[in-house]
């Protein structure tokens, strides 16, 4: 990769500072592993303690809406890799283009998440809030919250997400963003993005499909 | 209870004269590994003060063997205290089977204690000599502990599940009992005393306290006065699994389990009923969760222990 | 004793130090004076005061609580304050304690200053981040304290569920989001010397030739960047459960308070090893500089570090052992927790043997470092007793528990943190200051921490229950022994901060190496100037070299 | 160019492995079906990991820094999990 641009304080070649800032993104996912790691682990409690309830309750959820969002992120990811192609080569408007895309796949995938979560709402699936709790049993009501707190905390990842990608689509349409001098940005939003995926990837078996 | 200050805590029971001997041995050991550190530091910050004339010849800077050995002996020496105290350990979690049974409620922030006799005790527990006493504790709240310093004994009480604490007294006396457990404003005054009294006193104890029956006899109460029996009596329509003689046999589970109805079974099938169905009953039965408060369901779960074969028929 | 020696090293000792020096002139400290260039600062050497600082006053505010509860405990019957008001001076002094002095005291402070010192970088990889943190780690301090005070958390710094999500009256969820935020600190700065450690190493400093003090921080901030998402998710999920009634730990959901304690202990055992780690990493400084030798045994050291630092995560449920945990997993738990001891060992048979034939000097560094060793040992053993299941099954949850983690934590990462203050202080100041006085310190610090907690073991074993407000006369006699020597101790601590301050004014240039110690940061001025190393250096030799005589000499 | 048409297979098989994940969810019960629905996540996780995040192109020290939390996890769950199997 050719950098033109003088590096930044404390390094000594352009080499050293993308390294740095590759490994530093590489961690920082690490940590956000570590932080759904404690939800799955609950999960998995849950499964242990009482896996017939933990199966009904799955199966109360809409599977297909749930395969679709993960398609939908899947393609996401890949208009992601694609726009991280244009950029290293120095495309500007490629990678405009593709983030820009990839981060309206994105506003989909939450745009349906809401729509299911009204339908639940609806079917009286959601503790809380107004429409009668249908569900039949404590324990399947403790596993819709852990649902409502997994994707809710999913979604909210994934809404930083879309703002970083619209942010670096505009900066690189407008020039602002120097390609492919600082080609690491683009990067490191991607492979955050690319985490934001692989983290619905577990999800959606582990909350929708446990039969 | 002596003066101001005292330095060794007092003991009433074997376990806990096992549990000093123990303390008392491994203190030894850990005295043994320290020492020479301590010793060492200070000689040699005496003999090698800088300035100070001394043989510095050859210093080493390593010496990978030495540095095994004193890795790895300490370790098997550890290693021993290990089983010893493991074994110590395992030893409560094998109640015998004859003990006596007491059931006990801890709540924010007072300790109930019902015998099965029916006396209940508030913030005071008396147990006779020389006879296994099993406590079979539930929390209402918070977890809490019931910790008894004088049989170097403790063990928490969860909400949601039953948690056992056996000992076998030997020494009459009053000692402390106390809440360990953090469990909120009152912690530090959520105790009481623990009173060990001879079979003979213990006995005398049972008659000058009133009860009116049994807790057995308290549990059927309840069991009719709920409507338990409504379905789980000989009469019901409903297809309800019979409970007579049901305490300690395996039970069959919808998908196959099968678990040994124990007091935690019980208990969780009165407040939980999805979470274990038996196998080949429709999963109808609701929850008391609300009903029951946890003295209740251990005088439900006392009556159904007592439950022999075809005792609900008569 | 012998007569007490004056500083080592005495460059331009003619100037008595009112006036500033050349050396100062082009130091970090003088790179500009404005508040804007503290406070929008990059430089790691200003972070890390502005750290030094915020870490102070907590650690002030902390003690204040402390200093409250064993006054109050004076009398049985705790006559100073209310059972309520007891709980929440611990809770108090517990998580301010915890999450903001000993968690970042050494990582964030002399890390901060010396890690891109002592591997010959101009700064940390990501100073921006660096800074970002102080923010972070300060609003979520301000905040926890305002919570603390004004609101009133009274679970303790553990916040068991289900008493701080469903029972406790205090602001619970508001504190679990101000130690949620301060987490984001943490991980940021493990993340900056993670990456800083491996990218920007000096031509020439391998592995084997980095400061074992490097060693413990990249040890340390492993653990923060793997183990405080966990906390921050746990911490998630109490406040969610108080909100909205999540039933995640909620028995009568099916949930189960102890998946609580599981998570919850994931994190906090492990942050136990990040508060001891880089305390190990100092005193292995201090012992070599004390003794003008190579740390015995180098690479077992360093090793033992990362040991450390791995087992630490497999012990977390020997906190459980009467919780109503598995009896099977007790044991192992318990097993593994000895494992621990072995690197520990290590490390202390080790320093042992450094003195060993050296040339040792009873500087106030060092006696902070002897302090740090024994007292650490004592903690250390006695921790060893508590893995032992059946002694736990009676100590735990008494006050020989918290004696057993104050020797660690106070008599160890404390001491340490003062040690490392008067060992670097005049490469970060440029002054020195009376060596008497830091010696008089130390032991005072010394004799009033034993008299503070070496009782409390024996009121422990009597069956003295923690966070008692009320407790049985019997005990009087101890606690009172145990508040008289906090009284001394509080006053110890605060010498230092005397004749430190007069020192910045007052002091002696230091020169660049007061100790003749070895090591990249003792190659630049005291106090280093802004970028640290005019040109980047080159290591061609290995670490602690300092010079070995083979003939006898006489002094 | 011909890194696009890497991307887009490795696209292709993320959405059969999807398709498979949920056809084996109809099929599958228990244990089984955890298996396989976990199973087919790690791959999937594992093509993005290794073609999108760049795995391919990193050297050793990244690949474990990107992988090295998600081994870390196993501890959390084989203990937690221990104890309640046990119990």
């Amino acid at each position: 990769m050719v950098e033109t641009r003088p590096v930044a304080e404390p390094y000594r070649d352009a080499r050293q500072q993308r390294d740095a800032a590759m490994l530093g993104m590489y961690v920082f996912l690490g940590s956000e592993i570590m932080l759904f790691g404690g939800l799955f682990a609950v999960a998995a409690v849950m499964r242990l303690l009482h896996p017939a309830e933990v199966v009904e309750a799955s199966k109360a959820l809409h599977v297909w809406i749930g395969a679709i969002n993960t398609a939908v992120l899947l393609t996401s990811s890949l208009f992601v890799a694609l726009a991280v192609d244009c950029a290293k080569r120095g495309r500007r408007r490629g990678t405009g283009a593709w983030l820009f895309s990839a981060a309206s796949l994105g506003a989909v995938f939450l745009a349906i998440k809401v729509y299911e979560y009204s339908l639940e709402h609806a079917e009286g699936l959601l503790p809380g809030l107004g429409a009668p709790l249908k569900i039949s049993t404590p324990v399947q009501r403790a596993f819709m919250d852990l649902y409502l707190v997994a994707t809710g905390l999913h979604a909210l990842h994934l809404l930083i997400g879309i703002l970083l990608l619209l942010v670096i689509a505009i900066r690189a349409v407008s020039g602002r963003l120097l390609l492919p001098e600082r080609v690491i940005v683009p990067v490191a939003a991607g492979l955050y993005w690319h985490l934001v995926d692989v983290i619905w990837v577990f999800l959606y078996p582990v909350l929708y499909l446990a039969r | 209870m002596s003066g101001p200050l005292s330095l060794w805590p007092e003991q009433a029971s074997g376990y806990g004269g096992e549990i000093d001997l123990f303390v008392i041995a491994f203190t030894v050991l850990i005295v043994a590994l320290s020492a020479p550190v301590f010793v060492v530091i200070v000689l040699f910050a005496a003999k090698y003060r800088r300035g100070r004339p001394a043989d510095r010849e050859h210093p080493q800077d390593r010496n990978v063997w030495l540095e095994v050995s004193w890795s790895i002996i300490p370790f098997f020496a550890l290693i021993g205290f290990f089983v010893w105290s493991t074994d110590l350990f395992a030893r409560l979690y094998h109640p015998p089977k004859d003990a006596l049974e007491i059931d006990v409620v801890a709540r924010q922030w007072m300790w109930k204690f019902q015998h099965p006799e029916g006396q209940g005790e508030i913030n005071e527990l008396h147990v006779p000599t020389g006879e296994p006493v099993k406590l079979v504790m539930a929390s209402q709240d918070v977890i809490h502990s019931l910790y008894i310093p004088a049989l170097r004994l403790k063990q928490d009480v969860v909400p949601g599940r039953y948690t056992v604490l056996w000992f076998n007294a030997d020494k009459p006396g009053t000692y402390r009992l106390a809440c360990a457990e953090f469990c909120g404003t009152d912690h530090s005054v959520m105790g009481g005393s623990f009173v060990i009294q001879t079979p003979a006193e213990y006995a005398r104890w049972l008659q000058q306290s009133t009860v009116d029956c049994s807790l057995a006899a308290q549990g059927g109460a309840l069991f009719r006065g709920r409507g338990c029996s409504g379905c789980h009596g000989p009469a019901s329509t409903v297809k309800a699994p019979p409970l007579e003689g049901l305490f300690g046999k395996p039970v069959a589970l919808e998908g196959g389990a099968t678990i040994i109805a124990d007091e935690q079974y019980i208990r969780d099938s009165i407040l939980l009923p999805q979470k274990q169905v038996a196998a080949g009953y429709p999963a109808i039965m609701p929850t008391f969760e609300n009903v029951l408060s946890e003295e209740d369901v251990l005088k439900i779960v006392a009556y159904i222990k007592s439950l022999g074969p075809g005792d609900l028929t008569q | 004793m012998t007569a007490l020696q004056e500083w080592p090293d005495q460059a331009d000792r003619h100037d008595r130090g009112l006036s500033e020096t050349e050396t100062e002139r082009q130091s970090y400290l003088r790179a500009g004076y404005s508040l804007g260039s503290w406070f929008f600062t990059r430089d790691h050497k200003r972070i890390a005061i502005l750290y030094l600082f915020a870490i102070t006053a907590f650690f002030m505010i902390g003690g204040a609580a402390a200093a409250l509860m064993r006054l109050d405990l004076l009398t049985p019957a705790g006559d100073l304050l209310t059972n309520e008001g007891y709980n929440r001076a611990f809770t108090i002094h517990g998580v301010i304690m915890v999450w903001f002095f000993l968690i970042p005291s050494i990582p964030n402070t002399f890390g901060n200053f010396l890690v891109p010192l002592m591997i010959g970088a101009r700064d940390l990889a990501f100073p921006r981040l660096n800074l970002l943190s102080w923010y972070i780690f300060v609003l979520a301090g301000g905040f926890t304290l305002f919570v603390l005070i004004a609101g009133g958390v009274d679970t303790g710094w553990t916040f068991y569920t289900p008493l701080s999500s469903m029972f406790s009256h205090g602001n619970v969820v508001l504190a679990a989001v101000a130690v949620f935020i301060a987490g984001f600190s943490s991980i940021l700065t493990g993340l900056n010397f993670i990456v800083t450690v491996h990218k920007l190493r000096c031509p020439g400093m391998t592995w084997d030739r980095l400061p074992l003090f490097v060693w413990a921080i990249y040890a340390t901030s492993l653990i923060l960047v793997l183990a405080t998402p966990v906390l921050s998710i746990t911490l998630v999920l109490i406040a969610a459960e108080r909100l909205f009634g999540l039933g995640i730990f909620d028995p009568k959901l099916g949930g189960d308070p102890l998946l609580y304690q599981h998570l919850f202990w994931f994190y906090s055992h492990p942050a136990v090893y990040i508060m001891v780690l880089p305390a190990l990493g100092v005193v292995s400084e201090l012992v070599a500089a004390a003794a003008r030798k190579p740390v015995f045994g180098y690479k077992f050291v360093a090793g033992s570090s990362i040991a450390i630092a791995v087992i630490g995560f497999f012990v977390w449920g020997h906190h459980m052992f009467v919780a109503g945990q598995s009896m099977y997993a007790s044991a192992v738990f318990s097993f593994l927790s000895l494992a621990v001891a072995v690197p520990s060992g290590i490390k202390v048979y080790n320093w042992a043997a450094t003195l060993y034939k050296g040339h040792i000097s009873l500087d106030p560094p060092f006696l902070y470092g002897m302090t740090f060793i024994g007292l650490f040992v004592v903690g250390g053993l006695t921790g060893l007793m508590l893995a032992m299941l059946a002694v736990d099954v009676h100590v735990h949850d008494t006050y020989f528990v918290v004696a057993h983690f104050h020797y660690i934590m106070v008599g160890g990462t404390v001491s340490a943190f003062f040690g490392a203050l008067h060992y670097w202080w005049p490469k970060i100041v440029g002054r020195t200051y009376p060596l008497v006085w830091g010696r008089l310190a130390a032991i005072f610090i010394f004799l009033g921490f034993n008299l503070t907690f070496f009782p409390q073991f024996l009121l422990g074993y009597l069956g003295m229950p923690r966070r008692y407000h009320v407790y049985a006369p019997e005990f009087q006699m101890l606690h009172v022994l145990s508040s008289a020597g906090a009284s001394l101790l509080g006053l110890a601590y605060l010498m230092p901060l005397v004749y430190l301050t007069w020192s910045m004014r007052y002091g002696a240039p230091a020169g660049d190496n007061p100790w003749g110690a070895t090591g990249l940061e003792w190659t630049t001025p005291s106090p280093p100037p802004k970028h640290n190393f005019d040109e980047i250096p080159v290591v061609d030799r290995p670490p602690y070299d300092y010079e070995i005589e083979m003939e006898g000499e006489d002094g | 160019m011909q890194k696009t048409v890497s991307f887009v297979l490795v696209w292709f098989a993320l959405v059969l492995l999807l398709a498979a994940t949920v056809t084996a969810s109809f099929m599958l019960k228990g244990p089984a079906g955890l298996a396989v629905s976990l199973g087919i996540a790690f791959g999937k996780s594992g093509l993005i990991y290794w073609h999108y995040m760049h795995l391919n192109e990193e050297e050793g020290l990244q690949r474990i820094a990107a992988l090295g939390a998600g081994a870390w996890l196993l501890i959390l769950f084989a203990f937690v999990c221990a104890d309640y199997l046990t119990r």
